[in-house]
């Protein structure tokens, strides 16, 4: 059998878990989480019969190609249904339904007390199928389809538990948020369709070597946006911090591992564009540098343990849209590292699921502590996650990090300089609060002992905790297997997967005939490259050691200097938005309805009444006494004679 | 005499009559005054019947008569049920309806 | 003038003469008019002669039979070519034969004839003292309110005059728009007046607006008609004759004068401007334009019902067709001094009749200034001065007496202890309570807003069309403002009657005889069918639009 | 000739609205029925002509002709393109649909004398306005046209004015009050550009002597009629005044949302989803068919006109208390994409804004009628009424979710397909214009996701608290519709097969070429 046929099942395999959950009704409930795994698991497998199968063939005659059928036939306008598997689609696959259906595995356990959870699975399974679409996708149109599809799931589980007011507002900020971007993407298309005639990838990659630098630019901009606004880049970066009030295998899968590099993976797929257009090239990096130091010094000042690591996923992510602003230099390592960090972050954020499990879903890392005895699994895990993060000699990060801040140096030029160093201070901070998470999580005394979990002004945070005893001194306590095994796997490919990949250039020369990759010349050896990194790595971990490892953690934030509360307000990021964009959009949408109603509809309605006046006077005229009905009578004759005789008379 | 003279004086009655309309309050008195616009038709009619020296003219004023007789027949029938029913006869008094 | 012109006039004058040659009458092209006129004189001989209790059905009959023969011997002629090929003048230059005149007699009749239907309806007002009594007075003569009055209605007595009075009002109608010389248009013109001021003054109930009507209609009329006489003076004296054919050709300078001798003294035309002018006046008058409009909302209102409707119908179709005729026949050489003046009359009737009827509060008065509106409407096919501007306008008026006259007669039949319930509150929720009726007057309404599928639209489309094709298209403009304007009440009572709640002491809906169903149904069926499928009409109106010279 | 087709498919309703007006007032339910057996026998018509419609024949097909007015020049002339194709199938599509959702809305209130029949009066209505509707898509006689362009007017009038949903039922009278003002307004409003396009009909006749679309594209086009540029222009505009306010375009939108605030849910659909797109049907028939070099002449300020519409309907519908109002300036906002596609002058933005009629009319007959639903049970309009639904009601909060959806035409789902043509047609002739509109996609997204939040969302309130979910015959409604919803989002292929040709056809009216992309352009 031709395997090309296979693609389309991987897509269908979840969008059909996701139909029948959402559809089949209660008497799903029982089943429904099963299926929906099953199924995830399955497109895995779909995705690894692929994998085998490309491998047995030549690195050039790799890339696959189905056509289901013509979806938009306009005249001059073509969009089809098809589908484009080469290896980088392949790479997200497998990442994608790997980690997918880790997470499901992990979400049997973590949503067992919720009575919705059938309905959980089938948005699960819809993100899955979103997510490949998005990234099987031939053409650019169709591509969107994925990413707005992504979009709806992930609001859909932000917004899971919608009975929370801040949930509900949080999954509607990420949507709006996104659609800014979509606007991005939607225009980047509408000009590729001008320019090229086409959104295909191949036709608009191949033709865009010969175009303008003008258009390209454009185009590639608008991409960026896009990126931005799904990748949780800055300005775009708002609504990452509030997703996490979806339940942590959520945070997990989309805000972690998958949905938030699509950015990334559209910027790579682009290459050729953001290629000949260095403009746009130097604005990815800088929003991917820019970001990164964003993300860290927010991740620095969250208490809250899935925010701190929605800031660290926001920094990451950073790295990887500075890698992929690189150019050919770059795209091997942004799409490297984001496979690694999509092992560990989704490690550490299962870790930081199991937490909250044991510790009635508190968030507040100032009310953890020492817990390395209660759940040593989730500690192991947790840890090696942490050390692949921040770049621990050997681990997946190491590798995966060190390549980009050596690709940054090597871009050359004071940018070279400037990027590179961004990088590494970038891997201080991450180094920084990775530590600190560690240690307020793990180590130090017990600080949840004698004290009611749930402070009144911090509403415990899931339904479930309602159902377990709240109020109550919490039993930290070891998570079941089906949440412990994923955590493991995890654990695993965040060890090994950097190694692996490196080694003899693996990945590299995978995606090279996609990506096409050169060494740049960097300034600096490689081995200066690390040696750097490792110093900056053990100043951050030492700093906050000294910090949170030595002086007892207060339970209470002490008020702290002007940088800290503003990185604990994302660094007021949201507060401008609230003030320019919701007070302002809110005067502006009163000031309207007000025009509408006494401008726009007073304009006819005055000129009704203005008619009913006259009427109203006129009316008077009529008033009953004969000899002045003579008198107009008298008057309209002479009128009617004088007028007859100036017709004449002119 | 020169015969364009009769037609001012038509002219005259007629307006006379007509601003008797006008201004009068009495019915009757009102009627007369139409009774008089009618008479200085007939006036005009003759003088021009004379002028243009055909019979016309003449012949149509004996009509206007018989019109103006059948009027006063109407008319008067009706202003007298008026004056009847409201011991008035004044225009003025009759606008129950206006507006 | 010198003196021996003058005597030998009189000698001549005087000169015995052995024989007289009679006068020549076409009886067959004229029979219209004379059945209707004989009949109305058989009227008189039976309220003289045939007891009481009869006279009513007599009455009834007569009119009936005279109006459907009449009627028969339009058709006739018309079947015989008289309004096409065979046209002529008849009864020696008085009176035209043509299209024009028998299309327009034909819609007077058929509105003549519904109207006495409506007339002799005797199931809406109460049985009084164990006799059927229609909208009429008991005794004209009676005071209102007085014992004599009592005793009459007692004794029920019935002024079964109106039948006669109608018919001759019909016949004057039926000659006005087929006058052919000025004489015997002033002389229409009273016949068919003078019936009607009386007619407004016999409304059984709210006898006291009745007269105040009949005063008001009387007095106006009369001046007006003193107006036009006075025209018809300064015509003749511009002429030296009164015959159309004469006139018209004095005017576009064919002839100067009947007698050379005059030209010089007598041909000025301001006599003529001013003359014509003070005629047009006196129609402009009857057909209720601006600003000679005033008698209509209160004679409409003080009139009996059933005069209302036929006097709104029928007296508009006359007095249009005497003035096309006019100034079609008569003026087109002064064409460019009154189209000019005709298009300002227009303009002001459709405005005004639309505005002020917006603020209207009774029924019969908002009719009254619809009727005023819609005079404008016409006006502006009058002005096309094109022979499509003539058939548009006799479509138009055909059309819109019927849906006139099926309108009044629904309101004859929204009643309450007072009578005939006019006030617009007392329609409120009529839609609830009968919506039959209501259903019925909503289609009259909505011809008269001119909405597509009814007779007004496509009447209103005619003229505008020909006006517009006329070379008057701000006049169209300016109409479609108004019908814009106009719109907004007729919808005011629908909504009334469909969407407001029905009030508790609200008017009930009297149960008509066959007589008025009949009138109603004839106006609704018309209304549907010009409005649908028009064509044979308009092809009727398209072959009537020629004047006989 | 051959069996009138055309004419059956608009005279079926008619004759169903006769039928059901008489059934006598007590058998209430029977009425219902024959409305429903009538407007689904319609249906089955209308798929007939999909049919035997061939869209790579003739540009007009089934054509029938009869003489009617000669005096006026006016013939009794039918005949379908692609365009008039799929929205007959749209409307004969969704009156089963409205039929059904009003089941209940027309139960006469024990109040009403037994001669008042409002049951029979709504549906009878109903299937009349249908019937005028398909009339005037089928009519290539502008005189036809127009008699039931006005005509239309009257039954839709009855229908807001005399059965405004229970939503207030405390103060009758006020409801009462506000309906009738609606309905006079919408009267009025339409009225109104209703004459002013006869005005121009008429000088249209004065010009070219007969109505007959075809005769006169037809002498234009061999120059046998040439109109001076100011006569066509002034005509143009006395036409596309008409069908501007009937879109509606701003600033003459204000009747929308009185009319759909103040009706029944089901007449509402009726009103923004059926009638509403004979306006912009008739842009694309008539004006661009007509008058080409006036159109052409007129598109910027029509381009101005229509952005606003887009941002100014999406931002009043974020500033919306009453979910219905709501509703109505959000589809004020797809007006806006709709004219901007007509007037782009693309073949990718005219075949999208045939497409966007069809596709608007589903999603927002899908979440109106839901939102009837939604009030039906609690009695009131205003959004801040509700919260928590979808706790209590999770089917009826999921099907409204996917309306919304749709709304925001989320891709996948229909409307995402018409409005990126629309952007798209825009953007290669004016990109500024289409960089513009696409700021209406995020504030779609808000009002939507804002009205979802508040409604559906939230702790539950109490008294919603008892809401029964979905039933059968309201599933029976949606659910259909979303399923279309879906499928035309998926595959859309066979509605533009039908479209394409007949937008070939009016861009060749109005002497256009699509630009040619700039690679292209370059060899």
């Amino acid at each position: 059998m031709n395997t090309e046929n296979l693609i389309a099942l991987l897509v269908a395999a979840p969008l059909l878990g996701a139909v029948v959950l959402l559809c089949g009704g209660r008497r799903l409930d029982r089943v429904g989480h099963w299926i929906g795994t099953l199924l995830s698991a399955l497109s895995f497998v779909i995705g690894l019969v692929l994998f085998t199968d490309m491998l047995g063939k030549g690195a050039e005659d790799r890339s696959l190609h189905q056509h289901l059928f013509s979806w938009i036939p306009v005249e001059g306008f073509q969009a089809d249904v098809a589908f484009q598997l080469d290896q980088l689609s392949m790479t997200f696959v497998l990442l994608i339904s790997g980690v997918g259906t880790l997470i499901h595995l992990y979400s049997i356990g973590y949503m067992e007390h919720d009575e919705r959870r059938r309905r959980f699975f089938g948005y699960l399974n819809l993100f899955l199928a979103a997510m490949l679409l998005l990234v099987l996708a031939d053409n650019y149109l169709l591509l969107y389809v994925g990413w707005e599809g992504v979009g709806l799931a992930s609001y859909l589980l932000i917004g899971f538990w919608q009975h929370k007011p801040s949930a509900a507002t949080a999954a509607k900020k990420a949507f709006l948020v996104n659609r800014v971007g979509d606007m991005g993407l939607s225009i980047a298309i509408m000009l590729m369709f001008t320019t090229f005639g086409t959104f295909a990838f191949g036709p608009v990659l191949e033709a865009s070597e010969g175009t303008s630098e003008g258009k390209l630019t454009a185009i590639g901009l608008m991409l960026l946006l896009a990126a931005c606004g799904k990748s949780a880049q800055v300005p775009l970066q708002s609504w990452l911090g509030d997703a996490m009030e979806g339940p942590t295998p959520v945070s997990a899968l989309i805000h972690a591992a998958t949905m938030v590099t699509a950015g990334v993976y559209l910027i790579v797929r682009s290459g050729a564009i953001f290629n000949g257009a260095p403009d746009a090239q130097l604005a990815v990096t800088v929003v991917g540098a820019v970001t990164l130091l964003f993300g860290a010094i927010v991740g620095c000042a969250k208490d809250d343990i899935k925010k701190a690591l929605a800031g660290s996923t926001m920094s990451q992510i950073g790295y990887m849209i500075l890698a992929a602003g690189l150019g050919p230099i770059g795209y091997v390592f942004a799409i490297m590292h984001l496979v690694t960090h999509g092992f560990f972050k989704a490690g550490l954020f299962l870790g930081a699921g199991s937490v909250m499990h044991g510790m009635n879903d508190e968030v507040d890392m100032r009310k953890y502590g020492g817990l390395r005895k209660y759940m040593p699994v989730t500690f192991v895990t947790f840890g090696l996650g942490y050390l692949a993060i921040i770049g621990f000699p050997g681990l997946s990060g190491f590798f995966s990090k060190d390549k980009i801040i050596e690709a940054a140096f090597a871009k050359g030029g004071t940018e070279g300089w400037i990027l590179g160093s961004v990088a590494l201070l970038g891997a201080a901070i991450t180094a920084y609060y990775m530590t600190r998470v560690m240690l307020l999580t793990f180590f130090g005394e017990e600080r949840w002992r004698h004290r009611a979990t749930a402070s009144p002004e911090q509403p415990s945070a899931e339904p479930a905790a309602e159902t377990r005893g709240q109020h109550s001194e919490p039993h930290p306590h070891e998570s079941p297997r089906s949440m412990t095994i994923p955590m493991i796997l995890l654990a695993v490919g965040s060890v090994f997967a950097g190694g692996f990949f490196s080694i003899g250039d693996r990945f590299t020369h995978w995606l090279e005939p996609v990506t096409h990759h050169d060494h740049g010349d960097s300034p600096l050896s490689a081995a200066t490259v690390t040696g750097a990194t490792m110093v900056v790595l053990v100043v951050g971990v030492t700093l906050a050691w000294f910090q949170y490892g030595r002086r007892p953690v207060p339970a209470v934030a002490p008020r702290g200097s002007l940088l800290t509360r503003a990185a604990r307000r994302d660094l007021l990021q949201d507060d401008f938005n609230h003030v320019v964009l919701v007070r302002g959009g809110e005067h502006l949408t009163r000031s309207l309805v007000y025009v509408d109603h006494t401008l726009v509809d007073g304009v006819v309605n005055g000129t009704a009444a203005s008619v009913g006046g006259l009427s109203g006077r006129l009316r008077k005229l009529q008033n009953g006494y004969a000899r002045s009905y003579a008198v107009s009578m008298f008057g309209g004759a002479a009128v009617l004679i004088v007028a007859t005789l100036l017709m004449r008379a002119v | 005499m020169n015969p364009v003279n009769y037609l001012y004086l038509a002219a005259l009655l007629f307006a006379i009559g007509a601003s008797g309309v006008l201004i009068r309050r009495n019915a009757i008195v009102v009627f007369m005054c139409i009774e008089l616009m009618l008479n200085a038709c007939n006036l005009a009619f003759v003088a021009f019947s004379r002028l243009h020296g055909n019979l016309d003219g003449q012949i149509i004023a004996f009509f206007t008569m018989v019109v103006a007789a059948a009027e006063v027949v109407v008319g008067l029938a009706i202003i007298v049920s008026l004056f009847r029913s409201r011991h008035s006869a004044s225009v003025d008094d009759a606008s129950l309806m206006k507006l | 003038m010198s003196a021996t012109a003058v005597h030998s006039l009189w000698t001549t004058a005087a000169d015995p003469i052995d024989k007289i040659d009679a006068p020549k009458i076409e009886y067959g092209q004229l029979a219209p008019t004379l059945i209707v006129i004989g009949a109305a004189v058989l009227g008189v001989l039976i309220e003289a002669f045939v007891p009481r209790k009869f006279r009513y059905y007599a009455q009834l009959f007569v009119s009936v039979v005279a109006l459907a023969a009449a009627f028969a011997a339009v058709v006739a002629l018309a079947a015989g070519d008289y309004g096409t090929t065979k046209a002529r003048i008849a009864a020696m230059g008085a009176i035209a034969v043509d299209g024009p005149a028998l299309f327009l007699q034909g819609t007077i009749l058929l509105t003549g004839l519904v109207a006495i239907f409506t007339f002799a309806e005797r199931r809406l007002d109460p049985v009084a003292h164990g006799n059927r009594v229609d909208s009429f007075v008991a005794q004209a003569g009676a005071v209102p309110g007085s014992a004599g009055e009592q005793a009459a209605t007692k004794a029920g007595f019935t002024t079964t005059e109106v039948f006669p009075l109608a018919l001759f009002a019909i016949g004057g109608m039926l000659v006005f728009p087929a006058a052919n010389d000025l004489l015997t248009l002033f002389i229409a013109l009273e016949v068919f007046s003078l019936p009607l001021y009386l007619l407004c003054a016999l409304a059984r109930r709210k006898r006291l607006m009745s007269q105040e009507a009949a005063v008001k209609y009387f007095l106006l009329g009369a001046f007006a008609s003193a107006f036009t006489l006075f025209g018809i003076a300064l015509i003749y004296g511009y002429a030296g004759s009164v015959s159309y054919g004469t006139v018209a050709k004095v005017v576009d300078g064919t002839i100067t004068s009947v007698d050379p001798a005059l030209a010089g003294t007598m041909g000025n035309d301001a006599l003529l401007l001013i003359g014509a002018a003070m005629i047009v006046m006196g129609l402009l008058f009857k057909v209720g334009a601006v600003p000679f409009h005033m008698w209509t909302p209160d004679v409409y209102q003080g009139a009996p019902t059933p005069v209302t409707g036929f006097m709104a119908a029928a007296t508009k179709v006359a007095a249009f067709g005497a003035l096309l005729r006019l100034l079609y026949v008569v003026l087109p050489g002064l064409r460019w001094d009154w189209r000019p003046v005709m298009i300002g009359v227009a303009v002001v009737t459709m405005l005004g009749g639309a505005i002020v009827a917006i603020t209207q509060t009774d029924i019969k008065r908002l009719l009254a200034y619809s009727s005023i509106a819609h005079a404008g409407f016409i006006l502006a096919g009058v002005i096309a001065t094109t022979e499509e501007g003539i058939s548009s306008v006799l479509f138009y008026l055909a059309a819109y007496s019927f849906v006139t006259i099926g309108a009044f007669a629904v309101v004859t039949l929204v009643r309450d202890a007072g009578g005939e319930a006019t006030h617009l509150s007392k329609w409120a929720g009529l839609g609830r309570r009968s919506p039959l009726v209501a259903a019925v007057f909503a289609v009259f309404l909505l011809a008269f807003a001119g909405i597509p599928l009814t007779s007004g639209f496509s009447g209103k489309f005619a003229v505008f069309k020909a006006a517009a094709d006329g070379g008057a298209g701000a006049l169209v403009v300016v109409g479609v403002i108004s019908s814009a304007i106009a719109a907004f009440f007729y919808i005011r009572v629908i909504v009334l009657m469909f969407f407001s709640e029905p009030k508790a002491d609200g008017p009930t809906v009297a149960v008509p005889s066959p007589l008025t169903m009949t009138a109603i149904g004839v106006g609704v069926a018309v209304t549907l069918v010009l409005g649908v499928a028009p064509q044979y009409f308009l092809d009727l109106a398209g072959q009537a639009g020629v004047f006989v010279r | 000739m051959s069996f009138p087709l055309l004419t059956a498919t608009a005279a079926l309703p008619a004759v169903g609205a006769i039928v059901t007006a008489a059934v006598p007032a007590a058998r209430r339910t029977a009425a219902k029925w024959l409305a429903l057996l009538f407007s689904v026998a319609t249906l089955a018509l209308a798929v007939v002509v999909a049919v035997r419609f061939d869209p790579d024949g003739d540009r007009y097909q089934l054509t029938e002709s009869r003489s009617w007015i000669a005096d006026f020049g006016v013939r009794y002339e039918l005949g379908v393109d692609g365009i008039g194709v799929a929205l007959i199938a749209l409307t004969a599509l969704l009156i089963p649909f409205i039929i059904l959702a009003g089941w209940h809305d027309a139960d006469p209130l024990e109040t009403k004398s037994s001669r008042w029949r409002p049951t029979q009066g709504f549906f009878a209505l109903i299937l009349a306005v249908e019937a005028m509707v398909i009339i005037s898509f089928e009519a290539t006689d502008v005189f036809l046209f127009y008699i039931f362009f006005e005509a239309m007017l009257i039954p839709m009038y009855f229908l807001i004015g005399g059965f405004g949903d229970r939503a207030h039922a405390g103060s009758d009278e006020k409801a009462s009050a506000q309906r009738s003002y609606a309905a006079v307004k919408f009267l009025l409003y339409n009225l109104a550009g209703g004459l002013i396009m006869l005005a121009a009909v008429i000088g249209l006749y004065v010009v070219a002597g007969n109505f007959s679309l075809q005769e006169i594209a037809e002498a234009r086009a061999n120059g046998s009629l040439d109109m001076a540029t100011n006569t066509e222009r002034w005509l143009f505009l006395g036409f596309f005044f008409a069908f501007a306010v009937k879109a509606p375009l701003w600033p003459l939108h204000t009747w929308l949302p009185n009319a759909m605030g103040e009706a029944t849910a089901p007449v509402a659909v009726l009103i923004t989803a059926v009638v509403d797109k004979v306006g912009t049907f008739a842009m694309l028939r008539f004006c661009l068919g007509l008058f080409p070099e006036a159109s052409k002449w007129a598109t910027p300020a029509i381009l101005v006109l229509a952005l606003i519409s887009i941002i100014y309907g999406a931002l009043l519908a974020v500033g919306q208390r009453d979910i219905k109002r709501l509703v109505a300036y959000a589809s004020i906002s797809h007006f806006g994409f709709i004219i901007l596609g007509i007037f782009a002058m693309t073949s990718q933005g005219q075949s999208g804004a045939t497409l966007y009629m069809v596709n608007h009319g589903i999603s927002t007959a899908a979440l109106m009628l839901v939102a009837g639903f939604l009030i039906s049970r609690r009695g009131s309009r205003l959004i801040a009424d509700y919260g928590g639904v979808q706790k209590v009601a999770p089917v009826l909060a999921g099907t409204f979710l996917i309306g919304g959806l749709a709304t925001l035409s989320l891709p996948g789902l229909a409307p995402f397909v018409s409005e990126f043509l629309v952007l798209a047609g825009t953007f290669a002739r004016y990109p500024a214009v289409g960089i513009i509109a696409t700021f209406g996609i995020v504030l779609a997204a808000l009002y939507t996701l804002v009205l979802y939040q508040r409604t559906m969302t939230g702790p539950v309130k109490p008294e919603v608290a008892s809401m029964p979910d979905l039933k059968v015959r309201e599933l029976a409604v949606v659910a259909p519709l979303i399923a279309l919803l879906i499928v035309l989002g998926v595959y859309p292929k066979p509605v533009t097969d039908l479209v394409n040709p007949a937008v070939e056809h009016t861009m060749s009216d109005v002497q256009k070429k699509d630009p040619k992309p700039e690679v292209e352009a370059a060899k």
